[in-house]
């Protein structure tokens, strides 16, 4: 099994997981994140003081799964995520070596 | 405010009247207490009231747009009012004084501490300052009304131009023709005049000229107390056009927008109700019966909406919802302000009732059905709520309905007497006053956007929108918990 | 509201008064603009105020459902208020008159904006409309103080069923029982008939049944300013009555369940003490020199009790917080209300620390040695503080304390005298009241919740209250920030 | 506070006048109710008003604690005013009466609900206790403002400490100097004497002494109709005192310090602006012409300042932004304080704009260029706004620029003239009350902050500073979202 | 060393936190995320616009542990945060090559 | 390439950006955590009731970096965020199979 960490575009949230759910993903974890890269930040003034914010807003999506899916959720991600602009994310692949459902006590790839 | 039946029956009538010494005219502090308060109250319920109210319906990058659109608009309003609105809309045109009002106390010139305002009892007054202040109110809030209904993706710098031209081009005048008259103590005069004239044509006519130099709606006979048609169906249709022209916000339809802070929102409708009473009481521009009635009508048909769409909404969606109630009692304020001092309270309550269940079907069904991006329901509550309150105005102002009568200052001079009440008459008049500000601000108003956009462009570039208004127009975040 | 004194003591004590020639019945528009501002204010206080106050204290998951429940209890109690309340409360009630009024006056029948309502002066009066806004706000907010008590985790519609019949079988009762009395030019009648009656029995009988056809309470001879009783003690035994029906909280003790924010609690604190002074002062009906000690009565006890408990909170807890303090504040809201009328500024300020410290000791110690879960401690600081506060006003009163004294309309009819102080007798008739109103509003409470409970059902399912009602109940969000 | 300008010219002068016959003194209720509103409106503009003002542009972990401070401030200051603080400031002090009132009223001994007090129109009285709590909600605010200058970085026994010592010191006299006047009917009654006095010296005297027997700062003639002086100023430049006292924010300059909800400071700045008319408003202490000129003043000065400071940052900065109008608004409502009786509204609209850009240049220019950390920028809009103000009004009073004119009590006594217009004489005096209140104030503070420190330390560790007063101090978070 | 990933209902959150402290789990991190799995989400309706929400709010944690205490780890985990019905959660464990403490700079299983 | 997971104290978020980035770390991600560890939490009190607080705010970085670089990241990250007290924190090391780029594509090393 594999874990699929993606951080997108907030505003892509939706799509993505409506493509995801369509090729059979049937469960991730989502979570806000600030994220610093290539995209420029904003510089915000409050009175005399001004501040040049450097994250932007990003979501990061977890999400495991069956090794033999892991190429093509990896497409989907892509092609959905994907504006061609600047800060549109990435994806990361890391190995998994166990998944346990808690509620059924299922082990491995049943689990997931 | 107020107006005069008579004028819609033969003046004729008024031979019969009896000669009337002018009473010497006297200030109550009273009343001057009472209206000071009540402008407050009409500030407050602008900002922060209408600000939060608004804000907490739309996302939180746009919070702040919202916030500083009204408070900004609030701001220009003012300026403009004493520097020559007040002016525009409270002092004779001349020869175009049914449709605007002159320049003669453009920078307030004439009035000090001493100058008097006419109510509407004969002889009662209220220091000017007092009622240039209260009515700057209702022209400060009228326009920030408007913003609802294309909020979360229109350009600060043409919203600000286009409230600047709406107030004058558009506000000023209905005001104007809507609300300015004489006073009671001119049309006694008048009539006294009149009634003096016999056959002498030309005093008929100088007396005639006397009683009706009002504003053009105003001398049609349209009722409307605290202004329905003047604050509520002008914004609403101009909100309408506005959002039809700048057209929908991005995802609209496709992505969720759910209010970011209802808790917002429900502090912005209660300072609404709550200032509602300066808005409505303080239209009265006294502290009377009649002020009383406008409160006790105020109360009662706002809290017969709210309930109404509370159950309705239970009813037919399955769960009753905090904004539906106070998007209910919202509709309920907007209906009752044109009938606040003319209908009963049992009247006002089934008013508000019946305002609140049209604005539901509006909200919720008319406008999915059409598509169109009304953000907050400009429309949908205040001009569709405003329109049904003025129209019930001229049902419910029959005594037979409890209602407080349709006033006449001619027949008896120098007395407010109740002048009989015609279905027809007082209604007609109504629809008219109705389709007029529907035309004129609907029309105006277009032709103001288009104007602004021209200039400014309208609507920010699709990277702000999705950024967010705060960051990209105003450099600051709403929140930063 | 004021009452009379001499009830107590023997009416013969009449016979010496001299004859009293009625006045004619003056309303002043400063009184009016007073008490209609006042009306506002306390309408602020409840929305956005209490709900803001108590909607700060819970989770995040239940803030809508109680800024829902206090919007809707407002807003239904308009309309029952108008419909047959007021009748009910401030009619004559015939033969059950000592416990009810009758309903005479349902749907406002007769009333309109000429009406008048009695102030405590003889031949001032006030427009009956606003005295029926003035009371209505009292009726909307003395339900929604009880839903602190059970909040996150009551069922909507058996809440809105039990408030409903609560104000009908308990406030209305109660609040007819302690402030409907004939006025003050009732009694100068009463007074006068009765010492021209002389011998004669059956004009003695009809002069005394003049000066007797008020509530019970009232006729005990107890004093409730602003409603200590009627208000705090009435709501307060009904919250823990409730949550002691209803139960506790899943997860309560157990799980940790932070206020999700203290920032809408101190605005709802700060407007609870800002409207207050409508609630307090506006009780007094007239704008005069007793408004203006009630105001600063309002002022003074509440800077103690919040100073106190501050301090208190500090010695014995380590900290000075400021929900401790606000805590504070209200608690000495509850307990000057009854008294700010007739106690001194500084008997005011040290009824005020007094009753906060009590509270304190109460929500922080007893509550958690009974262990019951009167989730935002409407008991411990609306019930205590209105009993310290009732009984409180018996002593202060007391001119030596630097009090107003007892109001006697009847020695010298047509003014307005300070009774002779017994304490026996001034703090007895509290006690009586404080005692009855717990039995009434306990007992009739109880029987209200079992009934909405049969119906409806009180709970909802533990998974609805582990997902918060917002979403559950009402199907909308607080927050998406 | 209005003041008599005679006092500058010739006393001489007076021997001219005509004999005076003192009128009964009158209370009007609509004073009273108007009274009565405008206290409740300078708490609302303190609680919630400042407080969230305030508390929206600190960091969230420092949120309550800058709620609590204000709160408590308020609360404590009520106690110590009713103890000794009116006494202080407004009895006759003796031989320290230049400086400094007496203890006569102590406890408010001698004050019960019948006691009255002078206005500004001979004659005209109010109740005492509207007088002393209208003078309360002053004596609360001024020291609360002073909070926002070393926000984030006091410890909270250290400002309790200093803030009751302020008022004592610096409050108290200040206020007693600029407002303490025997009032209109004590002039008229000293004026008619000395014109009685002819050349006997013994009786000049007395009628000298009677006329004069006034605080220091208004014996100059300085004038200050809400507050410029004893409030702002004063206040202002305590904060500045404090905040280089105390010293910088760890992390000023360094780590980003974004306002947490800049929706909580709009809230508060509407309140500031709702609760301003209260008390500029209210400083009139009547309800009548005078009044809605300051009422009209506070509404042009504050609109013109927020649309001042929205377009020269539009200009300079680049965005308008939210921030920045509200601070616009507030240094105009602080600038147009003092004028506010005196100036027409055209002079202060531009007073208002002016001092916007005044207090902008200082707050993002010369505050950077210094490096001094006045969190909220209590000095660059309070004192800097309230300068301006002061010296503002000494120009705008002059009728020949719309102004009301300076008050003259003494040229016929029993009346109210308007002085002949001296330039030189009139803005000296504002300058010399500046100067005085800015040494004072300035000298004070600094000695009771370095008491605070020596006795309890002025400044949390860096540990609690880090973590955030608010857990810190109080055990308390914000916000549990 | 291994990092256990869990995603649980929110208000097992302080029953785990102590299971975990008494069987002598020293540390661990807690994120709020929204999930998406068979737990049904819910729906939303202001006035007219209805939006159907399919994340579920869910609190995820992170441990390193050393090797030989995943197991216990694991089946403390499952027990604790079982209620039984749709929605308990899961649990993930990834290899981790290298841990540091930073206040010590201690490496490897110390710095745990 | 490794995914690098830390875990720091918050006001040192800004200083620990500057020195990644000045060693030319171009990306990473940041989310705002509640940890528990040794550093004690803190007591709240509201009127009756008091909680105690186990969990203390920290930020968690997490950044993708080419396995050459992480060395020097890992001494970056502890001289920086260390303060010396107990609560500064842990960094961990996991294998990255697998990274792409969404806007280009790009994969592997390329992509970070
Ligand atoms: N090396 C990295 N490790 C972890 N996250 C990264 C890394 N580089 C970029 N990111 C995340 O991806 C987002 C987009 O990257 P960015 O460089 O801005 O644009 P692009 O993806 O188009 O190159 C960043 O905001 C950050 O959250
Ligand atoms: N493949 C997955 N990868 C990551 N997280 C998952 C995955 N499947 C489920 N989850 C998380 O576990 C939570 C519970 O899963 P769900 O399918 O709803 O119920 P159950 O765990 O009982 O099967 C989801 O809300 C989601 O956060
Ligand atoms: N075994 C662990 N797994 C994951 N995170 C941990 C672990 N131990 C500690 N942490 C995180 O590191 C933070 C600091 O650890 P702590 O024990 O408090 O201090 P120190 O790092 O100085 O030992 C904790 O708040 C927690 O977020």
């Amino acid at each position: 099994m594999k874990l699929i960490i993606a951080v997108i575009k907030p505003f892509k949230l939706e799509e993505v997981r409506e493509a995801l759910t369509a090729i059979g993903v049937q469960g991730l974890m989502v979570s806000e994140v600030k994220g610093y890269g290539r995209q420029a930040g904003h510089t915000e003034i409050y009175r005399g003081a001004e501040y040049v914010v450097n994250f932007v807003p990003k979501v990061k999506l977890e999400l495991v799964v069956p090794d033999n899916q892991v190429a093509k959720i990896m497409e989907t991600l892509t092609n959905t995520a994907r504006t061609g602009k600047i800060g549109d994310g990435k994806i990361f692949v890391l190995d998994v070596e166990q998944a346990v459902r808690v509620r059924t006590g299922e082990a491995g790839e049943e689990a997931l | 405010m107020r107006y005069l039946s008579k004028l819609a029956a033969p003046v004729a009538a008024l031979a019969a009247s009896p000669a009337f010494a002018q009473a010497a005219p006297t200030v109550d502090k009273g009343d001057t207490a009472f209206m000071l308060i009540a402008t407050v109250l009409v500030l407050m319920m602008t900002i922060p009231g209408l600000a939060l109210f608004y804000g907490g319906l739309v996302r939180s990058k746009n919070m702040l747009s919202v916030l500083t659109q009204v408070f900004a608009i609030v701001s220009i309003t003012c300026v403009i009012w004493v520097t020559y609105g007040y002016s525009l809309t409270f002092s004779d045109g001349g020869s175009m004084n049914s449709y605007i009002g002159g320049l003669s106390k453009a920078f307030l010139r004439g009035v000090d501490y001493n100058s008097i305002a006419a109510t509407f009892s004969n002889g009662v007054y209220i220091p000017e300052y007092v009622y240039i202040c209260f009515q700057m109110t209702f022209a400060c809030i009228t326009p920030a009304l408007i913003v609802g209904a294309f909020a979360e993706r229109v350009k600060f710098s043409s919203l600000i131009f286009f409230c600047a031209m709406w107030v004058t081009f558009v506000y000023f005048p209905i005001a104007h023709m809507v609300w300015w008259w004489g006073g009671p103590d001119t049309l006694a005069a008048g009539a006294t005049a009149l009634a003096a004239a016999g056959t002498d044509q030309v005093a008929i006519d100088a007396a005639n000229a006397m009683i009706f130099a009002n504003g053009k709606i105003f001398n049609w006979g349209a009722l409307d107390f605290a202004g329905g048609t003047v604050v509520h169906i002008n914004a609403g249709i101009a909100g309408l056009v506005g959002c039809l022209v700048i057209g929908k916000r991005i995802g609209h339809g496709k992505e969720a927008m759910p209010p970011h802070s209802l808790v917002m929102t429900m502090i912005g409708a209660s300072l609404l109700w709550v200032g509602w009473f300066g808005f409505n009481a303080g239209s009265n521009l006294e502290s009377n019966g009649i002020t009383a009635l406008a409160m006790i009508n105020t109360f009662v048909a706002t809290a017969g909406a709210a309930v109404a769409w509370l159950f309705i909404e239970w009813l037919l969606k399955g769960k009753p919802s905090l904004l539906g109630m106070v998007t209910g009692a919202v509709a309920g304020l907007v209906a009752v302000t044109p009938a606040s001092g003319f209908a009963g309270p049992m009247g006002a309550m089934v008013l508000g009732a019946v305002a609140s269940v049209v604005c539901f079907f509006f909200c919720s069904t008319v406008k999915n059905r059409f598509g169109y991006d009304d953000s907050l329901d400009v429309f949908g509550v205040h001009c569709v709520g405003g329109i049904i309150g003025a129209l019930a105005t001229g049902i419910l102002v029959n005594t037979a309905l409890g209602g407080a009568g349709i006033p006449d200052y001619l027949s008896q001079p120098g007395t407010l007497q109740v002048a009989p009440y015609v279905f027809s008459v007082a209604f007609m008049a109504q629809v008219k006053a109705v389709l007029f500000t529907l035309l004129w601000s609907g029309v105006g108003s277009f032709i103001l956007f288009k104007l602004a956009d021209l200039i400014f462009g309208l609507r920010p570039t699709p990277d702000v929108e999705r950024e967010g208004l705060d960051l990209a127009e105003h450099g600051e975040r709403a929140y930063a918990l």
